[in-house]
């Protein structure tokens, strides 16, 4: 029983890290229909630079603030680049071209960082409690606040702000959000922004609880956010906590109860037969389709 | 004209045709630098009178960690020799070659070392596989492979089934470090109720196979048996959580250090109790890992075939010119790259012109940063005794007390 | 041409269709006599795409929907193409990448013979089998004179707007069908080319003998090809019969323009 | 012009033919491992040029072909012919039964899905007996006599060669008759296919299949000539690099996953110095071909919607 409680808090706390990848990831995809695949990577690539900053000795919350404008940025240059202009093409151009972006992100890092894996300082609390037996951190408590404070932000982000009006009237119907003069290009600039941003927070998080920071946490990044949107519901902000929670949940508990050296195994078994009863994922609504 | 043109808009002709032209350019392309590089290569050792050494393993990719470790204890060795006037005054040059840890490149890189007629020698690469599509493809010339980082047990059964006397092995071997570990846990420690968190790729199954038997011939028992996988899983918990559950009380690490770091820096997390001893083998130990781990790392033993702090005054000098080369310490990779090259030369100045290269490298016996030298009949080392060493306030420090009764409980089995 | 061999009797049978809380159609029946033209009019949203949509299989329906007795049912929509259906869309649908030949060929799908292994080894009855239909399509493109057969290699998507209803048509007459759907095929011609295309359908019916169901805006179109007509509004059928008397009938006038 | 073509064609395949006469084992080796990636990115190009089925995980299926022979060979005395066979077979079941059980997953999910599966292949040989678990099976050598005896480099270049120029030709056979229209159909236009009775699920099973056929061929050859099979040879960067042959060289375009397979294998060969940044490269060429021409050099896949 002890052991089972505590696969789930720790099974929790990772999922929660998730979720805080898969809602950026989310945003995109649910607003213009292209899977993000450069997602992982800008969130590997921004927390190389908080982690840079910091080996710099740029004391932590600043380089925090860096990697976010930095974040913000690449994010939005990505989008310029490669996605605006196939806005209008067929489905797989765009994913394809983030591929590419991904690709060419991973190799920077490889360049400039190494491909060794890096431990991570941080000034996250370190300590942690026993209650009957089980254990939980304090960083674990930090990360599920984080994360529960910004679904909340979101939240109120996208229902109840001008922001998020336009937003939803740009998922709605792109060209007539067009004709009624909102800036749509401004718009999906930001959503890749704020995505960048949160992948950044998703990162330094990973990368304290963890205590690493590699190249290849990208595609992984990438993967697991996916499964997550997916398992959630594409598109749904809610869906994406909720499916990373899952996600963490179904890894930690695959790992300790079936098998370690099938948790990729099971964590996508578990994503196709989820795709294959619910094409939208659990909670999906049918967005709209852009066939 | 239009022939049956149901496909009017490619047709398979034209098909056929584009492909051959783009065929005959890559031929060309592929001859006519082909024919530069060996052009290049060989005007090299002409003009300078070097001896070219064929240097290969993962320089890009995830596991280029290990590569580049041993390339640069490689440099290291190739500068001081060349510092102290060559080999016969002639100087060494090293090419170097990234297969990526693909044994299909690993494949690829070794027909490419044996086109080139210029090199004397070969080392590399850093993982088992790679060596085990290499070693035939060397076969077909001989030209003599000093393998350094690959600890596959499958590499001793191919050299002597062939009898590739070309080829001898650096590396100890899976089969030698997992007995180690198995017996430090239970002939000198007492921890009887055995868990082992191990790499799911061909080391750390290697040990695990290797250390299982011993531990059941010991009187122990395998409590939790949890795998991961290598440079991917980061998190850790499930695992660590498992085997928490299990009750074991002593945790031995198969893998990199890498990888074993972090398992380590999320013991407390999953529960695990500060009472259960952790045992790394080889490969976690490594500086990194206690930067890795952190605090946790405190008090875990280590089973290295090569440590830093090992005394000797070769050691000694190793590591300072490493540090103030490459500003760390030396990893084992490091240290095997850096024997290979002095395996070579001193095989070299040896022998004078007498006899086969390979046969006087086989017969070779000096002392290393990492202990004796010497070669077994399949051109494996033989073995040098392990030594035990304990992180202490983020240093690792051999353990004099726990390394001699190893010792003596590996002899009395 | 002897109506009484030809198949192609289409009987639709009360169907309905939901979007969401909408009511696209509401208990429609239709019928389609063998080898006739009938007339589907009605303004804009009144269900009509929805109906052809529903009869290929493309939209679920409830009701019966019935090919020569054989109720079409659950079968998926390239099942009903086997079973002898063909249409063609209001937003013209062809396949861009493909050659004008290209396109017309693949509606031939159905018929053809010769499987995988036959036609990738280009056996000597796939050859003779490909030849035959090719014929067949420079024979349909020949009804619309010069504007086709010249062009035939060329892609799809270098043609003009007129030119790529012609194809669609001619794709759909290749698949020799029973019954064959054309969803506005007038809509965005011109007066000229409009009356050169009414001219046309019947010329490849007479090629192609197979029952139309020819959804339209135009009036003139319909009464020059059609022998009944239906009209819908806001999914109702409101009215049928014979196109004249039809377009005097007071609902209709209303429906069109709004007459209170 | 027609004449121009055929100098060509019959230069290059003199040129072709005598390369195992005149050149390096290094060359050699590279011309190999060249062929051997012209059947994966063919069956890529025939899955996701022609067909339009974004999939990336085709190193699986060149896996399921190596690790046909590796086991087989082990267990039983048995020729290349038979291998190469069951090897094809083998892969080619695989390949259907992923496309059909993944048939009714939307087009860009099935990427992740197909990645996925990519990862579940690694799982299952790293944790199997059967497959020799993370080291692999060795000393997979073919019987010295009988017919395809591949015992030599040379050998290994004509059976590499062999498979390729089949694969080409099986690619070329399929894509000229009129089920290769049907796939394209299926690709631009998918309802209109249907409303023409082309049916979506068994052609892309069959295309699966084929393409599938095609790695299990290669796989078995790669088998024979590293003497091993090991998971390292089929991951997902594996994958990728298939992926980006078929991209760089052209949706849709048979020369191009050839010209693809040679650009990407034998041009880092002999670019060593460049190659820390030979993944950006890939990159930036992706980025450049999508944006750009989304139907690559030598494309025949004219449009996008």
């Amino acid at each position: 029983m002890i052991t089972f409680v505590q696969q789930v808090i720790n099974g929790a706390a990772a999922g929660s890290v998730y979720a805080l990848l898969a809602v950026g990831y989310n945003m995109v995809y649910g607003l213009l229909g292209f899977i993000n695949f450069a997602h992982g990577d800008l969130y590997m690539f921004s927390t190389f630079i908080v982690l840079a900053m910091v080996t710099l000795h740029v004391p932590f919350w600043g380089a925090v603030a860096v990697g976010m404008v930095a974040a913000c940025f690449l994010g939005m240059s990505v989008e310029r680049i490669a996605y605006r202009p196939l806005r209008t093409a067929n489905r797989i151009a765009p994913t394809v071209s983030a591929v590419g972006v991904a690709l060419v992100l991973e190799n920077a890092a490889q360049v400039i960082w190494g491909p060794a894996t890096r431990p991570f300082p941080t000034p996250l609390p370190q300590g942690l409690f026993r209650v009957d037996g089980v254990v939980i951190t304090a960083m674990q408590i930090v990360i599920l606040l984080t994360a529960a404070a910004i679904a909340v932000a979101l939240r109120v982000g996208v229902y109840h702000t001008s922001w998020g009006r336009k937003l939803r009237a740009i998922r709605d119907d792109l060209p007539t959000a067009e004709l009624v003069g909102i800036s749509v290009n401004r718009l999906v600039s930001s959503v890749y922004a704020v995505g960048a941003a949160l992948g950044l927070i998703s990162g330094v998080l990973f990368a304290a609880y963890y205590n690493s920071v590699y190249v290849t946490m990208g595609l992984t990044g990438t993967l697991n956010a996916f499964t997550a949107a997916v398992l959630g519901g594409i598109g749904s902000i809610g869906g994406s906590f909720a499916g990373g929670l899952a996600l963490g949940l179904l890894q930690s508990l695959g790992a300790g109860y079936i098998s370690s050296g099938y948790q990729n195994t099971i964590t996508f078994v578990v994503l196709i037969v989820v795709l294959l009863l619910r094409p939208n994922g659990m909670f999906g609504k049918l967005t709209a389709a852009r066939a | 004209m239009q022939r049956s043109a149901f496909w009017s808009s490619q047709s398979a002709f034209r098909t056929l045709g584009r492909l051959s032209l783009v065929g005959l350019v890559a031929v060309g392309g592929t001859a006519g630098s082909a024919h530069a590089g060996n052009q290049s290569a060989a005007n090299g050792a002409q003009r300078a009178g070097t001896i070219e050494i064929a240097s290969f393993g993962a320089l890009t990719g995830p596991d280029a960690v290990y590569g580049v470790s041993s390339l640069n204890g490689q440099r290291l060795a190739v500068d001081e020799i060349n510092a102290s006037g060559g080999i016969d005054g002639r100087k060494l040059a090293l090419v170097q070659y990234d297969d990526l840890c693909e044994p299909t490149q690993a494949a690829i890189v070794a027909s490419k070392i044996i086109s080139n007629k210029s090199f004397t020698a070969a080392i590399g690469p850093v993982c088992s596989a790679d060596a085990l599509a290499a070693l035939p493809i060397f076969a077909r010339t001989g030209v003599p492979l000093i393998m350094a980082g690959d600890s596959a047990p499958q590499i001793t059964t191919m050299v002597k089934e062939h009898a590739y006397t070309f080829a001898t092995r650096l590396s100890p071997q899976d089969s030698q470090n997992g007995p180690e570990l198995a017996t430090l846990a239970i002939s000198v420690l007492h921890k009887t109720k055995i868990a082992i968190l191990y790499s799911e790729d061909d080391y750390g199954q290697g040990v695990l196979a290797a250390a299982k038997p011993v531990i059941s011939k010991l009187g122990g028992s395998v409590a939790a048996q949890e795998s991961y996988t290598p440079s991917t899983t980061k998190d850790f918990t499930p695992q660590l959580t498992k085997i928490a559950g299990s009750g074991a009380d002593v945790l031995l690490l198969l893998g990199y250090y890498s990888d074993t770091g972090i398992a380590v820096s999320q013991l407390a997390r999953a529960g695990v109790s500060p009472n259960v001893t952790l045992i790394g083998s080889d490969s976690t130990a490594q500086q990194p890992f206690v930067t890795l781990a952190g605090a946790a790392a405190n008090g875990v033993y280590l089973v290295p075939f090569y440590s830093p702090n090992n005394p000797s005054a070769v050691n000694r000098q190793f590591v300072t010119a490493y540090e103030k080369a490459y500003g760390s310490a030396p990893t084992g990779n490091a240290v095997m790259g850096y024997q290979a090259v002095y395996t070579l030369a001193n095989a070299m100045r040896a022998g004078g012109s007498s006899g086969d290269l390979a046969e006087r490298i086989r017969a070779i016996d000096f002392e290393g940063p990492a202990g004796t030298v010497d070669f077994d009949a399949n051109g494996d080392l033989k073995g040098n005794p392990a030594t035990v060493l304990r992180v202490s306030n983020g240093k690792l420090v051999a353990d004099q007390k726990l390394t001699i009764a190893l010792e003596k409980a590996l002899k009395s089995d | 041409m002897a109506t009484e061999t030809l198949g192609g009797r289409l009987v639709v049978q009360n169907i309905c269709v939901n979007y969401g809380a909408f009511r696209a159609l509401d208990g429609v029946s239709i019928e389609v006599a063998p080898g006739s033209i009938t007339g589907v009019i009605g303004p804009n949203g009144s269900g009509k795409t929805t109906l052809i949509n529903a009869i290929t299989g493309i939209q679920a329906a409830s009701g019966t929907i019935r090919l020569d007795g054989q109720v079409l049912g659950r079968r998926s929509v390239p099942r009903r193409a086997e079973l002898g259906l063909a249409r063609t869309f209001q937003a013209i649908r062809l396949f861009q990448s493909m050659s004008i030949l290209d396109n017309i060929m693949l509606g031939a799908h159905r018929l053809m013979r010769a499987g995988l292994f036959e036609s990738v080894l280009r056996t000597p009855r796939s050859r003779r089998e490909i030849a035959r239909r090719r014929a067949r399509a420079e024979v349909l493109m020949s009804v619309f004179g010069p504007r086709l057969l010249p062009r035939m290699h060329q892609l799809a998507v270098n043609l003009s707007y007129a030119n790529r209803r012609r194809v669609e048509i001619c794709r759909a007459f290749m698949a020799e069908p029973l019954l064959l759907l054309l969803d506005e095929p007038m809509a965005g011609m011109n007066p000229f080319e409009t009356q050169e295309l009414s001219e046309q359908l019947p010329e490849l019916q007479k090629l192609v003998p197979t029952s139309i169901l020819l959804v339209e805006h135009k009036m003139d179109v319909i009464n020059a090809l059609c022998s009944h007509v239906y009209v819908l509004d806001h999914g109702v059928c409101i009215i049928e019969g014979d196109p004249r008397t039809v377009q005097s009938d007071p609902a209709v006038v209303e429906a069109y323009l709004g007459v209170e | 012009m027609i004449i121009a073509g055929w100098v060509v064609m019959i230069v290059g395949a003199v040129v072709v033919l005598l390369l195992p006469q005149v050149s390096s084992p290094y060359v050699l080796f590279v011309a190999t491992e060249v062929l051997l990636y012209v059947p994966l990115a063919i069956g890529q190009n025939l899955i996701t040029g022609n067909t339009g089925v974004l999939s990336m995980g085709h190193a699986a299926l060149y896996g399921v072909g190596a690790y046909t022979t590796g086991v087989l060979v082990s267990h039983i005395a048995i020729g290349v012919p038979l291998t190469l066979l069951a090897s094809a077979g083998a892969a080619a079941l695989v390949g259907l039964g992923v496309s059909l059980t993944t048939q009714r997953i939307r087009g860009d999910y099935l990427f992740i899905v197909t990645i996925g599966l990519n990862f579940i292949f690694l799982d299952v040989v790293n944790n199997s007996t059967w497959s020799g678990a993370a080291t692999g099976l060795f000393a997979i050598a073919p019987p010295a006599g009988g017919l395809l005896a591949v015992t030599t480099p040379a050998r290994f270049f004509y059976l590499s060669l062999g498979v390729a120029a089949l694969c080409v030709l099986i690619s070329l056979a399929i894509l000229r008759s009129r089920f290769g229209r049907a796939m394209e159909a299926v690709r631009d236009d998918p309802l209109v296919a249907a409303t023409m009775g082309l049916k979506e699920v068994p052609i892309k099973a069959g295309i699966f299949g084929v393409a599938g056929a095609m790695a299990g061929l290669s796989g078995c050859v790669l088998a024979y000539f590293l003497g091993s099979v090991g998971p390292q040879d089929f991951n997902s960067n594996i994958s990728l690099l298939i992926f980006e042959m078929v991209i760089i060289g052209g949706l849709g375009s048979v020369s191009g996953s050839v010209l693809g397979a040679i650009v990407l294998i034998a041009v880092p060969e002999f670019l060593r110095s460049v190659q820390e940044y030979s993944l950006g490269i890939g990159g930036v060429l992706i980025v450049v071909m999508m944006v750009l021409r989304p139907e690559g050099v030598l494309g025949s896949w004219r449009t996008a919607r």
